[in-house]
């Protein structure tokens, strides 16, 4: 079974260490937060300048002064911090930060990926996309393997425009968790009951597949 | 005004000088920092063929979106827009001219033109549309493109607390880009909840020293939400 | 250490790692905020052919000129040096190197090595001894030189206060070069007056996030004053 | 006769404006502060990183974290801010200082200076002085005409290597008040006293005189 919205959300969140700064981008990324492992501390760092993002406002705690990458109002976590733009990005594109999660369109076997434009279709900005993944040394794209049509995520070559070249190493889909090299796809695990043919069909870049892939563990 | 007073008291006050054609740096994030008032007061000014270079363009009918309803803004330099309607039509229609810089890229090509730094290296964009027709230098095995700085005629900022003398705090994450559009413009306008007297804000504290402040006034700020999340206490 | 908890108990664990070779980024302004214990036990543990990046060199018997007796440092990169004898003869010998490089060059060049930013251009020095050699480039009719960002394998900063998590403040102007040390250093330690809970520091007032720090340390600190100047009440 | 030190300090402060935020280099420039003319209110920028300098303290008020740019400990001034290092080098580079005045060795009709090294002697650095030289519009140097051994210190072209090149445009020293412009030296004001012979004896590089060079004011 395919994972849904949340398992994704679960997987990626594994991915976490103690004390970890952590970027989430906006949609499943954002789930991240509430899986994080127990015993384990992590800070979310939101790129409009705020280290150390805490849970949605009560009612009466709501300020439009205080929100998040997303717009979103928010609160401040304790021993939060908060910046410009400029320092925000000063950290995200100085490798300060030590996880970065965000969704993509597309993502090749050299580690490029697109996540900003779709050609033909109104561009709305890339935010603060290309940064990020300038920026971070440990990446996890979360999306779905193939689109609802059934074309492949996975390809030899991005066809869209990329926000960013050769940057990606790993991503987790709702079918495997890949990792990248040497311009190659590697199968690390899958969904629980998901053939490895199943992935290989909804895979159109080379991928390297090992003898035992374990199935992911929740 | 006289020695480092920087208080005006009307916004006709605040915003004289502004004139077609001009480049204003705006600071805010969505529609959070925004300067609400500054914005409405070159609505009303009428002051056309403006390039805004902000990270966003508001909503219908509030924030830099109003200034599209009379077609003020001729150009915007931003990382991400089109949260409002009558912006896609005038996209679309040719009417209105795009520059998407990535938001990290925007915020210090700000931070280096208040610095007098004129272009800088960064691996933001490299291998990307935004770094096509850019200078590509390596450095330590790594592909950079150079951005060029920006500066602007006016930035109009949005700060919580100012003194007489242009001192500013931020509130909150309210501070987003006003910092930076504060040191880039040739004439930098303050709008602010509090004014205090100099001496009342901690030195150490201090998020924009006056020095980077022409012009300092007192607004009331409707402070729309855009995504209102909450939840249960 | 768990979590976030940067606090560790000995000088001997906070620059753990430490050898010789290595280049150290250090805060401070003549005398004024620079981490005088963790310059001490860099002499305790005789780690030699250090580069140090630091505006000044200390003076004899005090600051970083404590670590020339045993002459553990091979280079300095500074904007002003030669405060003490010690310094002097070893120059003069050859037995130390220095690259002079313009203060505000050399904070800017702190900022982006922890930026992320490889190199940017500045008028400063363009003409200069400073610009030979440097890549020479027109922004709107002026000359430029690009300079290359710093990083350091240490950075030894100098702190008023931290909480655990390693949230900053500096006090007065012993800020100086502090917080561009502590974002460019791979490992950042930082000596303080006091360690608070986390939550007690103003988020909006932090000076150094806790992002860029890796160990906190509390000290107790001399403080020498270089020139003593008063009046009379 | 030449001015005295204080004198040149006094002329150098005529040059200020209320409002205006100055940078003032170690020695001579230093006291211009103390002749701030009466009614006028100026910001002495500091850049260590103290904007809104004060007196110097009393016993009492003396802290080692509180110094400026010569070392010297100060007090901050009512409305003061207190900064980084980098923040302070991006006021001065980036053009916010009003004025800067600051001492040199020699400055020539291109409007070069050299202050920062002497060939053969040992060469302690440049601290700010470049800094303040190629980000600031408006800089006054100060200095004595010629040096001990009668040398003019106003060159065709300087020998001692260069802080800043073509950026001074006004200097005052103890026998005048001088411009650069169009590669040459303008006389514009004399010390009282002092003869336009002395001066132009005491130049080396290209001097304009008009008919009538008035004394300077006190």
């Amino acid at each position: 079974m395919a994972l849904t919205r949340e398992q994704l959300a679960q997987r990626v969140a594994q991915e976490m260490q103690d004390g970890y700064y952590v970027n989430l981008g906006i949609g499943i990324p954002t789930l991240v937060a509430n899986y994080v492992p127990d015993g384990m501390e992590v800070m979310l760092q939101s790129e409009n300048g705020l280290l150390g993002m805490g849970p949605f406002p009560t009612e009466a705690e709501l300020d439009a002064d205080m929100i998040n990458a997303g717009k979103q109002t928010v609160t401040a976590a304790t021993g939060a911090s908060i910046f410009s733009s400029a320092e925000s990005f000063a950290m995200i594109r100085g490798g300060h930060v030590d996880l970065t999660v965000l969704g993509a369109f597309e993502v090749d076997v050299q580690g490029n990926i697109a996540s900003y434009m779709i050609p033909g279709k109104l561009i709305k900005g890339m935010g603060g996309a290309m940064d990020l993944v300038a920026g971070a040394d440990n990446i996890i794209v979360t999306m779905t393997h193939a689109s609802k049509h059934g074309d492949s995520k996975l390809l030899t070559k991005c066809t869209l425009p990329l926000t960013g070249a050769g940057c990606i190493k790993k991503i987790v889909t709702d079918l495997a968790f890949i990792e990248i090299k040497d311009e190659k796809f590697h199968l690390i695990e899958r969904a629980p009951g998901v053939s490895v043919k199943e992935i290989l069909e909804k895979t159109a870049g080379e991928m390297v597949v090992p003898k035992d892939v374990p199935e992911m563990q929740f | 005004m006289s020695g480092f007073n920087k208080v005006v008291d009307s916004y006709a006050q605040a915003l004289a000088g502004l004139e077609n054609g001009m480049t204003v740096l705006a600071g805010g994030f969505g529609l959070c920092g925004i300067p609400e008032n500054l914005i409405q007061e070159i609505k009303n000014k009428g002051t056309k063929e403006l390039t805004f270079v902000s990270n966003n363009c508001g909503v219908d009918g509030f924030g830099l979106g109003v200034l599209l309803e009379d077609r003020q803004i001729k150009k915007m330099v931003s990382s991400y827009v089109g949260e409002n309607k009558l912006f896609e039509e005038q996209l679309l229609a040719g009417d209105l001219e795009v520059e998407l810089t990535p938001q990290g890229t925007l915020a210090e090509k700000m931070r280096a033109g208040g610095a007098g730094i004129p272009a800088f290296y960064t691996a933001t964009g490299y291998g990307t549309p935004v770094g096509e027709g850019k200078e590509v230098k390596e450095f330590n095995g790594r592909k950079y493109i150079m951005e060029e700085s920006i500066t602007g005629d006016f930035a109009i900022v949005k700060a919580w607390k100012a003194d007489t003398y242009g001192n500013l705090i931020y509130r909150h994450t309210a501070q987003n880009f006003n910092p930076m559009a504060a040191t880039a413009g040739k004439i930098t306008v303050v709008e602010v909840e509090e004014i205090v007297e100099p001496g009342e804000l901690d030195p150490a504290h201090i998020h924009t020293p006056g020095i980077y402040v022409d012009r300092v006034i007192l607004g009331t700020f409707e402070k729309r939400i855009e995504q209102r999340t909450v939840r249960t206490a």
